[in-house]
């Protein structure tokens, strides 16, 4: 579904991606894996549209092509982004950030419903509803940078880092919700620290580094590959 | 302090020539002349006193016409009654109080707010000086007659930017200065380093504050009649930011790059349009701001460069995101 | 309509500027034309002050002189070149555009510039050079020994303190009969002018046992005076002063208007007497009071009045407008009489006096001029001195304020 | 004489609400810091003026032109003199310095244009200038309509911006630009309306001033620096902020001018101001510095 | 090692707004040796570590060095108590050249270098952390790694009794990271102490005299690596439940 061919990004004379490849497909959950400074986040960011690709890169969702298109068309070409430090609307309340993630018109229709399913998958939002975003946990914000991303009715969903900052139980109940997410069909790519956990939700997984994809295998694989645990399970020898 | 060694020597006095050359221009050139080259001085003195502390610090200041103001009040008001000297002094601590207390008080601001505080001091004391002076001294708009003329203006004029220069000078060589440096690139680093960020920044903003009171002071016999009006004429400030900005206000010399033309494009277009100054200022002022890339875009990346530093501040302060 | 006329006007003029100053650079300079220059606020603070005041005279004076063939110096008549520059209401800019007049373009007059401080600066270098340098828009109290400082300059809007002991004076006339009583009221703007005038008329006004029982300022630049007047109207005070600038003048007219405050004599100036006040209240300016005046009888003054229309499309404010006038037509009489260009010659002159100007024979300085007019019938008539050849009767009491429209 | 002093600084306070709300939503929304406001304002009051004394077409009818032209001519500074800006920072402080130096510019062209065409010249009409009885207080029925208008935009805006999805995305803009763009909002988009949704109101805030002030070409900077302040205290991008910054200074410079000196009002201004920035530099309603 | 007590930090309690991100911390830190500070992300490490240099002010607690106490002193003040720092983000002054990046941290502290001795300080102090070749280049143009050593240059440069490095060793490919450890380890036995944030397992395990474990901003365990690697709480709260 989410087909990304040679993408190339560079800030200023440092080249952060290098012809990258990758794909993510409907109900999918794909994990990357790299060290500080791989550029897992540029390549998010990148498929967003926040930051420029370089011309011979190709990213297409299902099929229609989002490379050239801005940040906010690309959202309604059915693609959502959660950064890193989640980027929600810390003056706003959590039903104002849930309902500007409903601006794209794609979603507009669907928005009731859309509003439920996320009250569903994060039962804590429904009763901080009116507080403004910034005073919540961080585990709460997380929530609602998720739940604003889906709201957005997305094909694919991209993550950065969502479990970082979180307590390893709130970690827990947030991998939960992901493998939820997929079984609605919503494709997942995922930036995560967490090896162990993202790998144990995932299906497959890329390993990135310097701005190179330099493996990529299913999630089980990967998670049974020396090489793999050496470089970011070391504690899988304890 | 390497004093004595050459690369001291030769910059100051190949300086000392140029400054003992440029005093001779008294008697080369007429009294128009003359009253250009103080209106370029002047301007000399205020930009490289502004970038002093605002180029390294990256604090834009408006300010300036503050302390001009104040040193051209004090002359007014004691430029009858001491010796012109002595009225100098009075007029530097003045500068130096009210720079001081407003360091204190606002060198926490950032950004915007700085800018807009400054703006807002400069009416202030403008509005307090003419409630006093109408309701204590009754005396509004006050004469100076000095037998000062303007080859003496120009010559202190001339004196207070080479003390200003040698200042600057010694300052980029001094530890004062390389704290200044360093907190203009990360202040954070700066406080871990041992700096006592805030009396760096104080002290540099008192520093510059004094040059630009003495700027005040000097040309203020040269109007004879000055009310709150006359010296605190927020126009000035605007002026010594644009010049300072389009020159270059982490060099030395680079206000004086954007004073010197800066200064003969306003006389051109004073002289030549005096009914379209306006427009045509303001065409020109655009064209340095879309066309002069390597004038101004390149001052933009050094302002931007703290902002960028912030969020930097921001992600290491996690988890609470508040740290800014 | 007024301002596609005042837009062609502003075009020829910048052209002709233009194509002088090019002149200039090439030095087609072989005497065929007089110049005279001035530095006057075009802009800033200062600018609508000049706008109504001084621009006007100085062009209309250029152009009738131009239109007669040209000044005429000795047996030489050469028409009049401008240059003219904006100082942006700037006493370091006024400097140096001075300067530039007498050392870079060598003109061979110098108008003055508006306003007291602007005068103020420039002084001294007209003096140095040897200019002669007619004020026609500075009010200060040091206008005699300015004029002792520089022998040459001549401060023709007279001291603060003429028009406050004047107004004073006038005012205790009417207590005397016992036509107001000896509350007074009093507000300025917190300016050198409003200052020098208050300073000067609580004193006079006290010496005069009258009681001020308002007395306070407000900052240049508030326009917003609604809770002033509605501070005084309480008061009981049959005399209103407002030594005030324009924009003050209207707001202090406009909320007395709508708050009712109607006292016997209702003073407020500067900017009653501008053309700007009349056709803003109409026929509530009738009875206000204020500095200047002109007797409207006189058809000189009736006459000028009637060309500045013409030429401006506007009228001419009733105070420094003509005093302004009058010190243009001493100036081009006094060069006339001196027959050479030479500027002790027409200092010479002009120290002499005896001028036919629209305020009768003038001598410049010798300060002949109104203290205290009045809007009559739509005329900004002179009321005081009172020894003045046609000073008019006042209107008294002021008659009440009629609704707007 | 009290409620009189409170309401004629209500009066006066709706005024700088009222000039300073555009400038809020063009600094709040689109980061312009637009030195050229008071400008805008200024040619509003001149249009009305001729509107009125040449066309003989009453100011508040004159807002049904007014309001689209000035709508259409800050569509076209933003389009033409900003848009490159906006293009080229790469972040907001970029933007900002940008702007204020491109602004700076703009006011000196428009200031130009305006004295070209009206002179240096003061200006004033005459129109609704009765008295009106309200509350015990008697106060000119325009100075009514300037604050009866300005209730009604802070108000109104006020609910657009909250209770709307336009203006819950113009929010979002204001508070993340870069999280606005990730739920599908075209923040050029965004931001070149709410700088023209601003500059319109500045016009309105022109035309109504225009009624009872007595303004020249020179005076555009004073109604800059009085918005820049209120927009400041009230919180930068907060209309209701604005509103009741606007009506603080108002009534204060009202207070002080009855009971202590009306020498000091602007003085007052500034104290308040001052003491707002140094106290809570964010403004009375602004979020925490970000 | 001694068994002096070099830092005492008690009670230290920090809150953002509602959220407390270190809760009545308490540790020691023993003259000469490394103490590692682990915990999952977000769990107040970094905190720590600016509370101790002075970049953050406690609510509450203490924190003393030497016996002298200096919580919430400024954090020039703290430096010249003997503590110096590196940053999770890399900080160094990318305008300058590295003699000047060095000469940063020479100029200022309690004994000040200036000029010439500064100079040479610097250059000896560049050839120490291996930078020599690049003394007069600027430091943003440095790589990564570079700008890391540079960093701890400028750290070390202030003379500290104890060092705080925060992540210093993130972000190191495997050969990069077995310098790292040599370096670090050099500086230990040099007799300087150090707190160390770090996330690799590798370098805690062979660094490390001692760890702290931090969960949700309190401490959770405190002892060898081993032990506290092995400790149930920690493997469920940082190593997370496959681990159990």
């Amino acid at each position: 579904m989410l087909d990304i061919k040679k993408l190339s990004v560079s800030y200023g004379k440092h080249a952060a991606l290098r012809e990258v490849d990758l794909t993510v497909d409907r109900g999918e959950i794909v994990v990357m894996l790299g060290a500080n400074g791989a550029g897992k986040s540029s390549l998010l960011k990148a498929c967003a549209g926040l930051v420029p690709a370089h011309d011979n890169t190709r990213i297409t969702l299902s099929g229609s092509e989002l490379t050239e298109l801005s940040a906010h068309k690309i959202v309604e070409a059915g693609l959502a982004l959660v950064p890193e430090g989640r980027g929600i609307f810390g003056e706003l309340t959590v039903r104002e950030n849930l309902a500007l993630g409903a601006f794209a018109k794609r979603a507009r229709a669907a928005e009731k419903q859309n509003l439920e399913r996320v009250i569903d998958l994060f039962p804590k939002l429904a009763e901080r509803l009116d507080q403004a975003a910034r005073t919540m946990s961080g585990g709460e914000q997380q929530m609602v940078a998720i739940g604003r991303a889906l709201m957005s009715n997305p094909d694919i969903l991209l993550l950065d880092e969502p479990s970082l900052g979180l307590s390893p139980i709130m970690t827990g109940e947030l991998f939960k919700a992901l493998a939820a997410i997929r079984k609605t069909g919503v494709g997942v790519l995922l930036v995560e620290q967490n090896a162990h956990q993202s790998l144990a939700i995932s299906d497959r997984g890329y390993l990135i580094e310097n701005g190179a994809v330099t493996g990529q295998n299913t999630a089980k694989a990967l998670q049974s590959d020396p090489a793999v645990q050496k470089a970011f399970l070391g504690l899988g020898a304890a | 302090m390497s004093i004595l060694k050459p690369d001291f020597i030769k910059p100051v006095g190949i300086g000392a020539v140029i400054f003992a050359a440029l005093a001779f221009l008294p008697s080369l050139v007429d009294s128009y002349y003359m009253s250009l080259a103080i209106s370029i001085v002047s301007f000399a003195v205020l930009a490289t006193a502004w970038s002093m502390f605002s180029g390294p610090t990256r604090y834009i200041s408006l300010a300036t016409v503050v302390f001009f103001g104040i040193g051209a009040y004090t002359v007014a008001v004691l430029g009858e009654v001491l010796p012109f000297p002595l009225v100098l002094v009075c007029a530097g601590l003045a500068g130096t109080v009210i720079a001081l207390l407003v360091g204190f008080s606002t060198l926490r601001l950032a950004g915007v707010y700085f800018v807009i505080f400054t703006f807002g001091l400069t009416e202030l004391v403008r509005q307090v000086v003419s409630w006093y002076e109408v309701n204590v001294t009754r005396e509004m708009g006050r004469y100076v007659f000095l037998d000062i003329t303007q080859n003496d203006i120009y010559w202190q004029l001339l004196a207070l930017f080479a003390v200003l220069l040698l200042t600057g000078f010694i300052l980029g060589r001094s530890r004062l200065g390389f704290a200044l440096r360093i907190i203009g690139e990360d202040e954070t680093v700066a406080k871990h380093c041992g700096i006592d960020v805030t009396r760096v920044k104080v002290a540099l903003f008192v520093l510059s504050a004094l040059f630009m009171t003495l700027t005040g002071a000097i040309m203020a016999p040269r109007w004879t009649y000055i009310d709150p009006v006359i010296a605190f004429n927020p126009m000035l400030s605007f002026q010594v930011v644009i010049m300072a900005l389009l020159g270059g206000p982490r060099r030395l010399l680079g206000p004086l790059l954007g004073v010197v033309p800066l200064t003969l494009l306003f006389e051109i277009l004073t002289a030549n349009f005096p009914n379209h100054f306006s427009i045509l200022l303001g065409c020109v002022f655009l064209v340095i701001v879309y066309l002069l890339p390597s004038g101004v875009v390149g001052l933009y990346e050094k302002y931007s460069a703290p902002k960028k530093r912030v969020l930097a501040t921001e992600q290491n302060a996690k988890p609470g995101g508040n740290a800014a | 309509m007024q301002i596609s006329a005042k837009l062609r006007f502003a075009t020829i003029a910048a052209a002709t500027t233009a194509v002088m100053s090019t002149a200039t650079l090439f030095g087609a300079n072989a005497q065929e034309t007089y110049r005279i220059g001035y530095a006057i606020s075009k802009t800033g603070p200062g600018a609508p002050g000049a706008a109504t005041s001084t621009i006007p005279n100085y062009e209309m004076w250029v152009k009738e002189i131009n239109d007669a063939g040209g000044l005429k110096v000795g047996d030489k008549q050469l028409p009049i070149e401008v240059v003219e520059y904006d100082d942006r209401s700037s006493s370091e800019e006024a400097v140096r555009a001075i300067e530039r007049l007498i050392n870079q373009d060598k003109v061979d007059f110098i108008l003055s510039p508006w306003g007291t401080g602007i005068n103020l600066a420039v002084a001294p270098i007209l003096d140095r050079a040897g200019y002669a340098h007619l004020a026609g828009t500075a009010v200060t109290d040091k206008a005699p020994q300015l004029s002792q400082r520089w022998k040459n300059s001549y401060w023709l809007l007279g001291t603060g303190e003429q028009y406050a002991v004047g107004l004073a004076e006038f005012l205790k006339g009417l207590k005397d009969e016992g036509k107001i009583n000896d509350k007074v009221a009093m507000i300025a703007v917190a300016d050198g002018f409003g200052i020098e005038l208050s300073k000067a008329g609580r004193e006079a006004l006290e010496d005069r046992d009258f009681d001020l029982v308002y007395d306070k300022t407000y900052p240049l630049g508030s326009q917003d005076l609604a809770t002033i007047v509605n501070d005084i109207k309480s008061l009981g005070a049959d005399t209103f002063v407002a030594f005030s600038y324009p924009p003050g003048t209207l707001g202090l007219t406009e909320q007395s208007r709508v708050l009712g405050f109607n006292p016997k004599v209702f003073y407020a100036g500067v900017g009653t007497a501008f053309p700007l006040y009349k056709n803003r209240f109409g026929d509530n300016a009738e009875g206000v009071v204020s500095l200047g005046g002109a007797s409207e009888d006189d058809p000189k003054i009736a006459d000028y009045i009637k060309r500045h229309i013409a030429f401006a499309e506007r009228e001419p404010d009733r105070w420094a407008s003509i005093v302004n006038w009058a010190t243009l037509q001493s100036l081009q009489q006094a060069i006339e009489r001196a027959g050479t260009t030479d500027r002790v010659a027409i200092n010479a002159e002009l120290a002499k006096g005896g001028f036919d100007t629209i305020l009768g024979t003038y001598k410049p300085g010798d300060q002949t001029f109104w203290q205290v007019g009045q809007w009559q019938d739509g005329k900004f008539v002179g009321l005081a001195p009172t020894s003045m050849e046609g000073a008019a009767e006042l209107v008294f009491p002021k008659p009440e304020w009629k609704a707007a429209q | 004489m009290f409620s009189y002093a409170i309401f004629s600084g209500i009066t006066l306070g709706g005024m700088y609400a009222l000039v300073a709300m555009g400038l809020t939503l063009q600094y709040g929304v689109s980061r312009i810091m637009n030195l050229a406001y008071g400008e805008l304002v200024i040619v509003a009051s001149f249009i009305a003026f001729v509107f009125m004394t040449s066309l003989g077409v009453n100011p508040i009818a004159g807002l049904l032109i007014i309001i689209p032209a000035s709508f259409a001519l800050n569509w076209v500074i933003y389009r033409i003199l900003l848009t490159p800006l906006v293009a080229r920072a790469k972040n907001r402080g970029m933007l900002e310095v940008d702007s204020i130096l491109a602004t700076f510019g703009l006011l000196f062209i428009v200031q130009g244009v305006l004295l070209v065409w009206f002179g240096g010249n003061y200006y004033s009409y005459d129109f609704l200038n009765n008295a009106v009885d309200i509350f015990g207080a008697t106060i000119a029925a325009n100075r009514l309509v300037a604050l009866g208008f300005a209730v009604v935009i802070g108000l109104g805006f006020y609910l657009i911006l909250t209770r709307t999805r336009m203006g819950t995305a113009l929010r979002a803009v204001a508070v993340d630009p870069t999280s606005a763009r990730l739920v599908a909002i075209d923040v050029n988009f965004a931001s070149c309306f709410a700088f023209t949704l601003g500059g319109a109101m500045a016009a309105v805030g022109g035309v109504l001033v225009s009624m009872f002030l007595t303004f020249s070409t020179s005076m555009g900077v004073v109604f800059t620096m009085k918005a820049l302040i209120v927009v400041i205290m009230g919180g930068v991008g907060n209309m209701l902020g604005a509103l009741i910054a606007g009506l603080i200074l108002g009534v204060a410079e009202s207070l002080v001018a009855t009971y202590i000196d009306p020498g000091l009002t602007i003085a007052v201004t500034y104290v308040i101001f001052l003491l707002v920035l140094l106290i809570k530099p964010s403004g009375l309603f602004g979020r925490a510095a970000s | 090692m001694t068994n002096e007590i070099l830092l005492s930090i008690s009670g230290l309690q920090k809150a953002f707004g509602g959220l407390i991100a270190v809760n009545q911390m308490q540790f020691d830190v023993h003259e000469g040796e490394i103490l590692g500070l682990l915990g999952p992300n977000g769990s107040g490490k970094t905190t720590v570590m600016n509370l101790i240099s002075g970049a953050l002010q406690a609510n509450e607690g203490k924190i003393v060095i030497s016996g002298k106490d200096i919580t919430n002193l400024p954090a020039h003040k703290i430096s010249h108590s003997g503590i110096a720092r590196t940053f999770q983000l890399v900080r160094v002054l990318p305008d300058l050249d590295c003699v000047e990046n060095i000469e940063a941290g020479l100029a200022y502290r309690t004994k000040p270098l200036w000029g010439d001795a500064a100079h040479a300080a610097a250059l000896e102090l560049l050839e120490r952390i291996g930078l020599a070749k690049q003394a007069h280049t600027p430091a943003g143009d440095l790589t990564y790694i570079d700008q890391k050593r540079l960093e701890l240059g400028r750290a070390l440069a202030l003379q500290p009794k104890l060092l705080l490095l925060d992540e210093w060793l993130a972000g190191l490919n495997p050969s990069e990271l077995q310098d790292g450890i040599a370096l670090v380890r050099k500086l230990k036995n040099e007799g300087l102490t150090i707190i160390m944030v770090e996330h690799v397992m590798d370098a805690i395990r062979s660094l490390c005299d001692r760890c702290v474990v931090m969960n949700a901003g309190a401490k959770i365990a405190d002892g060898t690596p081993d032990e506290v690697l092995s400790d149930p709480e920690v493997v469920r709260a940082y190593l997370g439940d496959s681990h159990a």
